[in-house]
């Protein structure tokens, strides 16, 4: 059988159980491949074709993936054996602090989070491959510096980081008047509780 | 965050009876003149399990900030201060054990705190209030548990995002594989027994791994053969070990309920099956 | 968006990583299940939209799955080699236990090496025909029982499991001093091995 351009990338797709980029599809073909363009036609296509489909063509950080729909997922999760594990607040929080401030070190998350950042919590994230180090902060000690991966943004579905939802605004504090000592700041609030209390 | 600078941040505030009053605000201020000695009567298990809940010390002043409704700017470092420390007082009067992050914070509010009262000298007003340092953690570590919370609204991969995938094709990959020496195998294995520090259960003999061995055999032929003879499972070639190691097999499978051994008459040849196949 | 029952078991036949009984099908539907005869309707009609396609419904002992078509192998191959085939430490252990605990459920290894083990690690393995599933635990949720293959066994040599080396004497606990700098270097190791099999 002779086969499209568009129906080989499915295949090519579905056999990889990870994301594929334009450029692993280019290698794959040994004689006369296909150009960027024709590749990028036949994606479209695939991407037109599941429009009537369970699937969905989608694009992440390092490439193409084919995905079972989201709102067909209640069903595909009952086919599943075990649920995932559910993300610890820790690890969340490290994850979140490595997304946002990266590079950044393990002491640096120590000192936000204010606690200390077990090694286990980084070697599963590590191990997830969702972090990597990237480098040693030049101080006393030359600390690891932690960066997220094109996995993590796979994992969740992102094709840059610039997607990753917006972190909350931080309060301006010099609009505070910090500078009353504590005495005076309990006056203060004091003078808000209503006259019926007083 | 519902902006409630207009409502009254005092924790001094009492009970109101007041309900005109109450109307005036946004929310109502839980914050009784509480910590002790209400929060004595928790049961110290509770104080634990109420801990652990907490991804740590900011969080769990962060959680009390909050039962008193107030916005982190409105704070009363002192007195959230007091009631962090009255905690961890009654922690250690309960003997509850804290991890040391708890305590590293108890210092630091302490040294807060100290530094708040003695008198600030006129001729160096530029000093930072100490307070704002604290505000300043407690809004940094909020950004990012909040940050956190997003993320883990994010849909992921196996809980909200199925991969498609097809069965691949037999082929036969041309590229030497980087080469992985036996013993490594060996080796991540006792690497992650000594961390689970399941020395003494895990340890591995031949005569079991033989038996997993023959498990796995006998699993692997109920997929296509839903009722296999007894017998059959018995391979005289391999001798006395080899019929050993099969029955052990057969028991080890018949403990985890992966089979079942049936007969349909007296006498009648022994069967096993699998257990309510789900095909 | 409405879906037919063909899309919806289309993609329920792509997300599971094993062959779908028409009886699991049946049973991923809450409200009004669909007939087993409209079942096998649909699968046929999935059958029927594969023969243009480079995948094709395969009916297996314990049900359907789709494949990718046996005369695009060679493509697939190609994509196989391009990966990087080195092994993670994740992957390295979590076939340790496979190979030393089997049969042994992703439940069980996860407890054992206390990180999650990604459905992709595991799928990895399965690809490279290692790890195979040879049943369900009897357990809520039936996870799949996962042990080594006869392609594992040749891989490294081995005509039987009990040829595997014996278990290295599990180091002192007291020594634990040991172990931190062991930790950063397999920490950096980790950085420069890129997503091997996971």
């Amino acid at each position: 059988m002779e086969y499209k351009l568009h129906q080989i990338i499915e295949a090519l797709l579905l056999s990889a159980s990870r994301p594929v980029s334009i450029e692993e599809i280019e290698k794959v073909f040994v004689e006369n491949p296909p150009s960027r363009e024709e590749i990028r036609n036949s994606l479209n296509e695939i991407e037109e074709n599941c429009l009537n489909r369970g699937i969905e063509l989608k694009r992440v950080s390092s490439g193409y993936r084919l995905q079972v729909k989201q709102d067909l997922s209640n069903y595909v999760a009952k086919l599943w054996e075990e649920r995932p594990q559910r993300f610890s607040k820790a690890t969340l929080e490290t994850l979140s602090l490595i997304a946002y401030k990266q590079p950044i070190t393990r002491g640096e998350i120590e000192e936000v989070r204010g606690v200390t950042v077990g090694t286990q919590l980084m070697r599963g994230l590590m191990e997830r491959g969702w972090v990597k180090i990237v480098g040693q902060r030049d101080v006393p000690g030359r600390p690891s510096l932690y960066a997220t991966t094109k996995e993590f943004l796979d994992y969740f579905g992102l094709q840059h980081l610039r997607e990753l939802p917006e972190l909350p605004e931080l309060p301006d504090l010099k609009s505070l008047d910090l500078e009353l000592p504590i005495e005076e700041v309990d006056q203060r609030e004091e003078d808000k509780v209503p006259q019926s209390l007083s | 965050m519902v902006d409630l600078k207009a409502v009254n941040p005092s924790i001094k505030e009492e009970e109101t009876t007041h309900p005109r009053q109450e109307e005036m605000f946004l929310a109502t201020v839980q914050g009784k003149e509480t910590t002790l000695p209400e929060d004595l009567y928790v049961p110290p298990n509770a104080l634990e399990v109420l801990l652990d809940s907490f991804a740590g010390p900011l969080d769990f002043l962060l959680y009390l900030i909050r039962k008193q409704n107030l916005d982190i700017l409105d704070i009363n470092v002192a007195k959230i201060t007091e009631q962090y420390t009255a905690y961890i007082d009654l922690m250690d009067a309960l003997q509850v054990e804290l991890a040391g992050d708890y305590l590293v914070m108890a210092a630091y509010l302490a040294e807060l705190k100290s530094r708040m009262l003695l008198p600030r000298p006129e001729e160096q007003p530029e000093e930072e209030d100490p307070r704002a340092e604290l505000i300043k953690r407690l809004q940094e570590y909020e950004r990012f548990k909040e940050a956190a919370d997003r993320i883990d609204k994010i849909p992921r991969i196996d809980r909200d995002i199925f991969g498609a995938q097809a069965k691949l094709p037999e082929f036969s990959v041309e590229t030497s594989l980087i080469d992985v020496p036996l013993e490594d195998l060996a080796f991540a294995l006792s690497e992650v027994m000594r961390r689970a520090e399941q020395s003494q259960a895990h340890l591995i003999n031949f005569e079991e791994l033989s038996t997993r061995e023959r498990m796995s055999q006998i699993l692997e032929r109920m997929r296509t053969e839903s009722f296999i003879e007894f017998t059959s499972l018995f391979n005289s070639n391999e001798g006395k070990i080899g019929v050993v190691v099969t029955f052990l097999a057969i028991l080890e499978l018949l403990k985890d309920s992966l089979i079942e051994i049936v007969q349909s008459e007296e006498f009648g040849p022994i069967h096993i099956k699998g257990i309510e196949e789900v095909h």
